[in-house]
């Protein structure tokens, strides 16, 4: 029942969701919006009423008393219980779940985001599945956004600007930072977005499971045809704020592992050219 | 001072006065303007995002002007750095310069000693001073758009390090505010003292208007929730004049260079004293403006207010429960679990007082004999207005839908619901209600309901709009509209609803100030009539006549009964005054 | 009030006047004595922490006269002190992550 | 028409206006000063060693120099507030001539307080430790820099009150007393925040 009540969302225009949790946080906010819903009509119609039937025209001596049942105490009990229920049944079993139930480390795609004005750095281990160093005397707007130290872990790393491909249903685990200012970092068809404050990383994770092919399908006559999935900034964070968008690709996992393969080139080729 | 008859200069009555009346009309005036001003940045920017890159119609010259000055490229159009400044200013206009200060220092100082049955204000030298620094305050602010890079430009909660490294025009926003918060903390403990000291004689604490138990509320918040914002703008001012790095991080690159602090600092330590300030302050819009609703309701039902002692107990405990809820603003930032949970649940608590207020409200209608006078209209108005703008923050304030919606449109929708109907209805009904106490005349009933109706229906489409596109996930402060996002699309043309609601709004507001201006100018009965409304409290009874001479009571009032004593049982008439023994 | 009264103020007055000038002293010597506790300096910051209290307790109750005040006092600075309490909190709500970007 | 309350108290909540006005006062310093120790603790827990080491090295050896300094400031700030609340006494006992002396001791030790902290302030700024030196030097700074602000501030009505404002002792000399008792709230306040000042600051690094 709280799936089908739940599934309210659907009307509410929500963006079509595209992850392994998306459907939990719809059908939350489909049941804030029966509540709140409920309660809207129920004023509405009350207060309706009211205007009509106390019109100083149709009552023109006021009862000094006034209300003397209990009904509002108890509709304000039933507010309070479906409060209770949202808050204790929903909501925080949810979010502990979405947060803390951290998936099995070996099957976790790992990939860092550092943010800046106004640009997405993603950050891939690469082959052997570490991260390299970061120093920020390294940093090269140009060349080396992030500052990485190309050696020891960070040879084999990929970085790329504003392209983000991730496997379809596979857990990813992002690691979220910025180098100057906050941004916020949000997929609405993933419904997840996180705060990239700077000097910390945050890390937070979720499931794609609709790959682009499949969503540009989707969307076929709808006015956003043709546009797949982005990341969209939700932190005023400076003029071009309006448009610091990444572009996110989620492939089958053949796909995604060629798309890696042939970045992995490119480095080889960066190299050369010091030479 | 009023033994001595001598006649007092124009400078010493009406503009350095320590007369609690002209001080709060000084308030009012002023604040109304900036909430003009306040106002017209809004519709430049809605120009914007529903034509992104035209020449703004009208004003489009002043625009171009002002970019040019700031240093920004305009064809009269609004560029991405105004729209920024434009958006910060906005915010800041809006809650700092218009509505605190006609909701606390109009209404508060005007009616609080009035309604009370006190001489005046305790400190009346500092009442004068409070709206001096205010005064000054609002100069700061309105220079601060002159300078090169334009007035403050990282949104009204200027979050660091964005705020750090912005244009000059932010050390003047901080400037501004520290003067804005002492003219607030000068004014509250005013408030407090008055409340607390002057009561008439038979004025007991339950026989207070709610309106004063609103401004009492008030005042608490801001004396104790505003020092934490201004040690917070104090650093923040540190961080930007002397290079400190009281909100950055070490290891920052800025546009490719390492930005040269020392270091070691916290952006978070800003969210923390920013909301620990801004929460509060959401009630202190709000409640002041149940305060003016409880007083409308009851003259305009003829029958006492449901379930005051309920609202009172509600108001206090609202006030108390605003300090523990500021960090659901912050479910984001990577907040641990038990934080999240604790704020979430205090974010459900505090939302069960406003709903008794609510229905309080709402249960008053019910057995009274409704007259719809102006008041009374933005009273009802207020009611679903309120609250959509209360449902609306339920998802918000629950961590797991915060997850899409948090700094979606659908937040910005949610508390224009709260401030701008919920608390400028409110005002509206004040000025409507209080006006023949101020100047002796009355509005006029046509064009207030004319205003009303149309203020009405463009609110609702400027801002329901906004609840549609954040469910969207269409982010907030994008200068153009979220036309650059693909998940945006689908929304857009909403944006052109939300910006003909604006302008047409504006036009509403049109019958009021001609209201306004032609009822001051037309001439005065020579007895108008103290009591219009036939009200029962006791700035209306006992006074010396409308508008208010030296001096605010004939004879020193003292008080019988409560507040809202319409319609008794056995009275020749439907309302007993305070006074009436 | 009577000038007998005044002359217990006044020497209730000189004798804090004694204490707080001792318990000046005791914070700057503790400052010095190393408390030894885990290679940290918690216990000195525990001790200044506690003088001071001390020391502001008596300052407090004495010269600003909070030992005979009227309940609107007490119960205005009982509010305070409990946001104060809820201020100083913020930062042990936060964990610093240590920083590297 | 006269506000009532300004001299005799209330009856239902036995206070003078400004009496609890300045309350109040001090309730929002409290708040302001509670904002500013919170920052202390936040940045002080989140620094991997306190002081911080900056560009030139970490101020904890002339601190331990400015340590006397800083005792006779607290021993100063002290004397004063006693010789504040001696002039409350005074006023009480009628006695003008002693309040002007106790009240005259209270500013000459104020100044002597702000003239220790200047000769601080040159010396520490000298040695290249400014405010954006590291966060330690940065809170420094600013907690007693608003800390001195406040001693100057208390200067200014002292003054006053020491100088042309006696003339009110004439005309309301008991209202004239409830404001030497306000004024001396004020002042044992910012007091009471040096002597939590000088611990964290001074001593505990």
């Amino acid at each position: 029942m709280i799936e089908s009540l739940g599934s309210i969302s659907k009307y509410l225009g929500l963006p079509i969701n595209s992850s392994s949790h998306g459907h939990m946080i719809d059908n939350m906010i489909g049941w804030v919006h029966w509540l709140m819903i409920l309660l809207f009509i129920g004023w509405g119609a009350y207060l309706i009423i009211t205007v009509i039937k106390f019109n100083s025209k149709n009552n023109p001596k006021a009862n000094y008393n006034g209300v003397q049942s209990h009904y509002s105490q108890y509709a304000e009990y039933g507010v309070i219980v479906f409060e209770a229920f949202l808050l204790i049944g929903l909501s925080i079993p949810l979010y502990s779940q979405l947060k803390t139930s951290l998936p099995n480390n070996n099957e976790v795609h790992h990939v860092r985001v550092i943010a800046q004005q106004f640009a997405w750095n993603i950050h891939y281990p690469g082959d052997d599945g570490k991260f390299g160093d970061t120093d920020i005397n390294l940093v090269d707007e140009e060349s080396n956004p992030i500052g990485l130290v190309r050696d020891g872990n960070g040879a084999d790393d990929i970085v790329t600007i504003n392209q983000m491909h991730l496997p379809v249903n596979q857990q990813v685990m992002i690691h979220l930072s910025s180098k100057d200012v906050i941004h916020s970092f949000g997929i609405p068809e993933m419904r997840i977005k996180q705060d990239a404050i700077p000097g910390m990383t945050i890390p937070f994770f979720f499931t794609p499971t609709m790959t682009t092919d499949d969503f540009l399908q989707k969307i076929n006559g709808t006015k956003r045809e043709g546009k797949g999935y982005e990341i969209a900034c939700a932190q005023l964070c400076g003029n071009s704020h309006y448009r610091m968008k990444g572009y996110v690709t989620i492939d089958t996992e053949e796909k995604y592992n060629s798309w890696l393969v042939e970045q992995a080139e490119y480095i080889e080729e960066e190299e050369d050219d010091d030479w | 001072m009023s033994d001595s008859h001598h006649e007092e200069s124009f400078w010493r009555k009406y503009i350095f006065s320590t007369d609690h009346k002209v001080i709060g009309i000084q308030y009012g005036i002023t604040a109304l303007l900036f909430l003009f001003l306040g106002f017209s940045l809004m519709m430049v920017m809605r120009w914007q995002l529903a034509y992104p890159d035209t020449a703004v119609p009208i004003v489009g010259s002043l625009v171009k002007w002002l970019a040019d000055l700031n240093g920004f490229a305009s064809d009269g159009n609004l560029p991405a750095d105004l729209y920024n400044v434009f958006g910060a200013m906005h915010g800041t206009i809006m809650i700092f310069l218009g509505v605190v200060p006609i909701i606390v220092g109009a209404f508060g100082n005007y009616l609080v000693p009035l309604q009370i049955g006190a001489p005046d204000m305790a400190f009346p030298k500092l009442n004068m001073a409070s709206y001096w620094v205010y005064f000054v305050g609002g100069v700061v602010m309105l220079v601060s758009f002159f300078l090169p890079g334009g007035a403050a430009n990282s949104g009204w909660t200027a979050y660091p390090p964005l705020s750090d490294i912005a244009t000059t025009g932010q050390t003047y926003w901080l400037i501004g505010m520290v003067f804005l918060i002492t003219s607030s903390l000068l004014g509250s403990m005013n408030i407090i003292v008055t409340i607390v000291q002057l009561r008439a004689e038979g004025m007991t604490w339950m026989r207070l208007p709610f309106f004063v138990w609103s401004q009492l509320v008030t005042s608490f918040l801001l004396v104790l929730a505003f020092p934490p914002l201004e040690a917070a703008g104090i650093f923040q001012l540190m961080d930007r004049v002397f290079g400190t790095s009281f909100f950055l991080p070490s290891g920052l690159v800025i546009g490719g260079e390492i930005l040269k602090v020392s270091g070691g600092g916290s952006p978070l330590l800003w969210q923390h004293l920013f909301w620990f300030l801004a929460h509060p302050e959401v009630y202190v819009l709000i409640l002041p403006g149940m305060g003016i609703l409880a007083e409308v309701i009851a003259n305009n039902t003829r029958k006492p207010i449901w379930g005051y002692k309920s609202l009172v107990y509600s108001a206090t405990f609202l006030g108390f429960m605003s300090f523990l809820v500021w960090a659901h603003h912050m479910f984001l930032t990577g907040m641990g679990q038990g934080m999240s949970v604790f704020f979430q649940t205090t974010t459900m608590i505090i939302s069960v007082p406003s709903v008794i207020i609510l229905t309080c409200f709402m249960l008053s209608l019910w057995g009274g004999s409704i007259r719809f006078t102006t008041p009374m209209l933005f009273a009802l108005g207020w009611m679903p207005m309120f609250g959509i703008g209360g449902l609306t923050g339920l998802p918000l304030g629950l961590s797991t839908p915060d997850i899409h919606l948090h700094d979606t449109y659908y937040v910005i929708g949610h508390f224009h619901y709260v401030v701008a109907p919920g608390t400028i209805f409110a005002i509206f009904a004040g000025i409507y209600y209080w006006f023949p106490k101020m100047t002796g005349k009355m509005l006029n009933e046509t064009l207030g309901k004319v205003h009303f109706y149309f203020s009405f229906i463009f609110m609702n489409g400027l801002f329901w709009p906004m609840l549609i596109q954040g469910l969207g996930g269409v982010s907030r402060r994008l200068s153009d509209g979220g036309a650059s996002y693909a998940h945006a699309q689908e929304f857009l043309h909403w944006n052109v609803v939300m910006s003909y609601s604006a302008w047409l709004l504006a036009v509403a507001q049109i019958p009021f100030i001609y209201n306004l201006i032609k009822t001051l100018l037309a001439d005065k009965s020579p007895n108008p009539d103290p009591n219009p409304w036939n009200a029962t409290t006791v700035e209306w009874t006992d006074t010396t006549s409308p508008p208010l001479g030296h001096g605010n009571f004939e004879k020193t009032p003292v008080v019988h009964r409560g507040p809202y004593e319409y319609s008794v049982p056995g009275e020749s008439t439907d309302f007993t005054p305070q006074t009436q023994n | 009030m009577s000038n007998k009264n005044l002359g217990h103020h006044i020497t209730n007055y000189r004798n804090v006047f004694i204490y707080l000038l001792i318990g000046t002293a005791l914070t700057v010597i503790a400052s010095y004595v190393d408390f030894n506790v885990k290679d940290s300096i918690a216990g000195a910051i525990f001790v200044g922490l506690l003088i001071a209290t001390i020391k502001g307790y008596l300052v407090a109750a004495n010269f600003m006269h909070l030992n005979s005040e009227k309940k609107m006092i007490y119960w205005i600075l009982m509010l305070t002190v409990f946001f104060l309490v809820l201020l100083l909190f913020i930062p042990l709500l936060w964990n610093l992550n240590s920083l590297s970007y | 028409m006269e506000i009532p309350y300004n001299v005799e108290l209330r009856e239902d909540t036995g206070l003078y206006n400004s009496k609890l006005g300045i309350w109040l006062f001090l309730a929002s310093e409290i708040m302001l000063f509670g904002g500013l120790f919170s920052a202390y603790i936040l940045l002080r827990t989140g620094a991997p060693v306190w002081p911080p080491i900056g560009e030139h090295g970490s101020i904890i050896h002339l601190l331990k120099d400015t340590i006397p300094h800083a005792t006779f400031n607290t021993v100063i700030l002290i004397l004063s507030s006693v010789t504040m609340v001696m002039a409350w006494v005074a006023l009480k006992q009628k006695n003008l001539g002693k309040y002007k002396m106790y009240l005259g001791t209270t500013i000459v030790c104020a100044l002597i307080f702000l003239v220790v902290k200047y000769f601080e302030y040159s010396h520490k700024i000298h040695e290249g430790f400014v405010p954006a030196h590291d966060t330690y030097m940065a809170l420094y700074f600013t907690l007693t820099g608003l800390h001195g602000l406040h001693i100057v501030g208390g200067i200014v009505v002292l003054a006053y009150l020491w100088g042309p404002g006696i003339s009110m002792w004439n005309s309301e000399p008991e209202r004239f007393t409830n404001r030497i008792e306000v004024a001396g709230l004020y002042w044992h306040f910012v007091d009471l925040v040096w002597i939590f000042l000088f611990p964290i600051l001074y001593l505990l690094n």
